[in-house]
């Protein structure tokens, strides 16, 4: 049986149903879940897709935190489960403090458009053990406020950790120390700022490379189902 | 304690038929303000007022460009494709037998002016909800820009507030942008064109009406509250009373765009059409409540009541006449079964939108509208939608036509060397109409939604439809202003030439047109002129071509003071492809492949 | 050193969706007798010691690049001289 | 009716990029001597008429929903009662 990822819709949520099509496309069964519901339906895994949730006012993913799902998400995340936020996704979950630092304004100021060119930094997640060490990959970027801030200790230690998932090649916001996606201690919550899931199909993404994010926590799934 | 201000009834009107009335500064002329009362058999009241002088002025009547536009009725092929075409909200033309594509292409030049990004935010905003209306998702949209001269101060105010806010719009509002135009003449310095045009995907069964049908049935408003945005018209109305409490909310304002509450309304709306909860939806645009409310009724085969002080209001002491006016974005009136009412104002909530119900559908052919149990409107929904006014505006080639025709390409000093070819090359590549417009595209996202196929740099968007089928459009939005100030007739043809070889060159087939016409301004016989030939001009290709125009806008009163902006028709071609796999990117192939020049 | 704040609001009858949006959110945090939420911004200027005409620049600097007249309003303090 | 203001500001040490690009316009208007521009939030919330605890919600909201704690810092003033 394929493993369930859920996919969270928050009022304002863009990416749901891309989110969706990358899991069935990798392989996984996607399983949609609502942001007003605090059941999240015996999923295996789950996807904070991209948005403008509550048209990011405030500050980008700051309302939909207190929404019914993240606190049963949080909940499953402190058990384990595997949990990928991406672009507005990434930012509710540094809103929610699942992961430690923000995402402020690029330093351009510009809302900006790009295939980003990224290094996957470690395999050792939920998220990313598919991936060859050190891969370069490539997915869009797309943005207005993915510049990823933290103090400078809590950078170390993310270094330190080998929590820090993805680099940017080409720095496209001013995020520090070029991160582009982060993880929680135990490696199954993670962050990022390109999209995987337009990166799933040559015929409308700049690469593939976002089925490998997928096949990643697929793989990190029934690993763990056949231990 | 519910307090307002006393407010001028139909009672009211009948009982002082010479109270002095300020319809020449709504925009009404002599004759039809006393048609109005003809038809009334009264004075109007003031709510009246401002509905007939918005619903009969250019923008909502068409009544200067009506007799030309009927050309497209006249010469548009039979195809039987066409599932709506000109008069409803957006032309709805059939991809296969189980899908329907709507499009359109529309105008927001001035208020883009006053305030560059809320201005083209809201234009988008617009367009979108046009999709909506006709029961289709929005899939992507588009954008045709004409700023003035890329190195005047007043350009770097607009430009960037312009792109800023199609950009936020449409990318918090989840739409890729699949292409558009960008193009610099010193013409549109006080007057920037802005065109949007949106499109939509539907299973064919979830066609939508805007008629307002079904005795008994409720009205529904949907969306955000009503504030005073864009009342600036009919604030000439304002009572004495209001003005002396000399607060700077009675001043006009700009309409705001909030695309989070707009995606909330496309979400539930389609939600409700799937459900089959709905008999008759329209968007609120430009006109507000006034024209949705007599264009919903006008439709129908009844009338309609309508209890005004239900509407959710977002600025205090607000009168009838601005409740009925405001352009207060992101809005969607519904005909509702009282049966199912309950459930659409539930659906309505669980996305957390705004639904009241604020009306019902009668029998007696009326629209009548109440304010706190005053009657403030009691009209024939018909006069204000269909029979405003129609003028057959006099037509005067422009006296200059010879003059610039003689300034003809040949004339021109040709490079002769190897170095006046490079340099030649270079000014051009770096000339802002040719120059690399990713500034801009970059700040729209391209490919949420994930069927994205072509998008920016190419000469046609292409968007998948069906994930099993790989059934696509393609869709191109072109116009030249400076071909059609040269000619007007074969210029507005260039545009819709290009556009349908934009579109052909993808592999996908054109089967449809829509269009936006930028002129100066009517009462001008040489801008009439400009038009009349640019209609006949897009009326006579598109029969030559075999497809049909489908829709579109007319903008006019482009110009500053004066001199009018270049007749700009833009034109939008929307074509099929069978496998978007097979679509044909730009692009020089591989090494050894043979190159063709085709055509003349 | 003189420290100017210049406080840019949207003019009152303007729709201020941020706000809108906050607004809509309280309840989640148990707040139910709010009835406006307005969101702006707040500009915080520094003058160098020995700057001269404080008000007035500060006056141009809001007026010409921190508020847009046609939708934003502002209100400039000074704190220290 | 109570109104409450919440300024929300970058912390000193996060790079304010809107605040340096106005910093840098600043010459094009003729000003020369502002060594500083910061540019934060500033939230008008009205409590209706009768609300209770107005200081204490506030905190509330400003603490969890306004600001973030990792980035910013905020202050609160009640200006009517
Ligand atoms: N305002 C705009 N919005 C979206 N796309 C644009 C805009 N302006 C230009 N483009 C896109 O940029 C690309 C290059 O445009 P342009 O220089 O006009 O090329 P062409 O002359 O081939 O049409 C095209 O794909 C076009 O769709």
């Amino acid at each position: 049986m394929s493993a369930r990822v859920g996919v969270v819709t928050f009022p304002g949520s863009l990416d749901d149903r891309d989110a969706a099509r990358a899991v069935y496309l990798a392989g996984g069964e996607p399983v949609a879940l609502w942001h007003d519901d605090a059941q999240i339906h015996g999923v295996d895994a789950v996807f904070l897709p991209g948005g403008f949730s509550y048209g990011d006012a405030l500050r980008c993913g700051a309302i939909a935190r207190f929404s019914q799902v993240m606190d049963t998400v949080k909940a499953a995340a402190a058990q384990g489960m595997p949990v990928l936020g991406v672009c507005n996704g990434f930012q509710v979950l540094c809103e929610s403090h699942l992961l430690p630092g923000a995402l402020v304004r690029n330093a351009h100021l510009r809302y900006r458009n790009r295939p980003a060119r990224l290094r996957v930094e470690t395999t050792r997640t939920a998220w990313t053990n598919a991936f060859a060490p050190e891969a370069e990959i490539v997915l869009p970027a797309k943005h207005g406020e993915g510049r990823y801030v933290a103090d400078e200790a809590v950078l170390d230690r993310l270094e330190g950790d080998g929590r820090v998932v993805f680099r940017y090649l080409d720095n496209p916001n001013g995020s520090m120390r070029d991160i582009a996606g982060v993880a929680n201690e135990a490696g199954n919550v993670v962050g990022l700022m390109p999209h995987p899931e337009h990166a799933v199909e040559a015929l409308t993404g700049p690469s593939t490379d976002g089925l490998g994010i997928v096949a990643s926590v697929l793989a990190h799934l029934s690993e763990g189902a056949s231990r | 304690m519910t307090s307002y201000v006393p407010v001028d009834t139909v009672g009211v009107a009948s009982a002082t038929p010479d109270e002095k009335q300020p319809w020449a500064e709504l925009g009404l002329k002599d004759d039809e303000y006393q048609r109005i009362r003809e038809i009334l058999g009264r004075r109007p009241t003031q709510s009246e007022l401002a509905m007939y002088s918005i619903m009969w002025s250019e923008h909502c009547s068409y009544k200067s460009s009506k007799v030309h536009l009927r050309q497209f009725g006249q010469k548009n092929p039979r195809t039987p494709r066409l599932l709506a075409g000109i008069g409803e909200n957006a032309g709805v033309v059939a991809i296969d037998e189980n899908i329907a594509v709507t499009f359109k292409v529309e105008s927001h030049n001035h208020p883009s002016y006053v305030e560059p990004k809320q201005g083209a935010a809201t234009g988008v905003g617009g367009i979108i909800r046009d999709i909506i209306a006709m029961g289709a998702r929005p899939i992507a949209v588009m954008d045709s820009l004409r700023f003035g001269a890329i190195d005047h101060p007043d350009t770097a105010r607009v430009l960037p507030g312009v792109v800023d806010g199609i950009g936020h719009y449409g990318n918090c509002v989840g739409l890729p942008n699949i292409g558009g135009e960008t193009y610099f003449d010193p013409c549109y310095q006080g007057n920037p064109l802005v065109n949007a045009l949106s499109v939509g995907v539907m299973p064919r069964s979830r066609l939508q009406s805007m008629q307002a049908s079904g005795t008994g049935n409720v009205v529904i408003l949907l969306g955000a509250k009503t504030g005073r945005d864009g009342i600036g018209g009919v604030s000439v109305l304002a009572s004495a009373t209001f003005s002396e409490s000399g607060e700077d909310d009675a001043r006009p304002s700009v309409q705001v765009g909030d695309p989070f509450t707009e995606k909330l309304l496309i979400e539930v709306c389609l939600e409700l059409f799937d459900a089959q909860l709905v008999v008759g939806v329209q968007d609120l645009g430009g006109a507000g409540l006034t024209c949705a409310l007599s264009e919903t009724a006008a439709a129908g085969d009844g009338g309609m009541h309508v209890d005004l002080e239900l509407v959710p209001l977002r600025a205090k002491g607000m009168e009838p006449h601005d409740i009925l006016a405001s352009e207060s974005q992101e809005r969607m009136l519904l005909i509702v079964d009282p049966a199912k009412a309950e459930e659409v104002l539930a659906r309505a909530h669980r996305w957390g939108l705004l639904a009241t119900a604020i009306g019902t559908v009668t029998d007696t052919g009326r629209l009548v509208v109440d304010f706190h149990g005053q009657t403030v409107v009691d009209v024939p929904p018909k006069s204000l939608a269909d029979e405003g006014p129609v003028y057959n505006r006099p037509l005067a080639e422009p006296n200059d036509l010879g003059l610039i025709a003689v300034d003809r390409a040949e004339t021109l000093p040709r490079p002769a060397t190897d170095e006046e070819i490079r340099q030649t090359v270079l000014d051009m590549a770096a000339s802002p109409n040719l120059c690399d417009k990713s500034w801009i595209t970059e700040q729209y996202d391209s490919s949420v939604f994930g069927n994205t196929v072509l998008g920016t740099p190419h000469d046609a968007g292409v968007v998948r439809l069906d994930e099993r089928t790989g059934v696509g459009i393609a869709i191109s939005l072109d116009g030249n202003g400076r071909f059609a100030r040269l000619d007007p007739y074969h210029g507005a043809q260039l545009a819709l030439a290009e556009a349908y070889r934009n579109v052909a060159v993808t592999g996908a087939t054109p089967i449809a047109v829509s269009d936006c016409l930028n002129f100066g301004s009517p009462e001008d016989p040489h801008v009439m002129w400009q038009f009349e030939r640019a209609v006949t001009g897009i009326a006579d290709g598109c029969q030559k071509l075999g497809i049909p125009v489908t829709g579109g806008n007319v903008s006019f009163y482009n110009q500053t003071g004066r001199e009018a902006i270049h007749p700009t028709p833009v034109i939008g071609v929307l074509g099929v492809i069978e496998d978007v796999a097979r679509r044909i990117p730009l692009g020089l192939g591989r090494t050894g492949d043979t190159i063709a020049l085709i055509g003349t | 050193m003189a420290r100017v704040v210049v406080d840019v609001m949207l003019k009152s009858e303007i729709l201020d969706p941020q706000g809108e949006a906050v607004l809509g959110a309280l309840p989640r945090l148990g707040v139910t007798d709010v009835s406006s939420v307005r969101i702006g911004k707040r500009v915080e200027i520094e003058f160098d010691e020995n700057a001269r005409n404080v008000e007035e620049q500060s006056r141009v600097i809001a007026d010409q690049l921190l508020a847009n007249p046609v939708i934003e309003s502002f209100a400039i303090s000074i704190e220290g001289a």
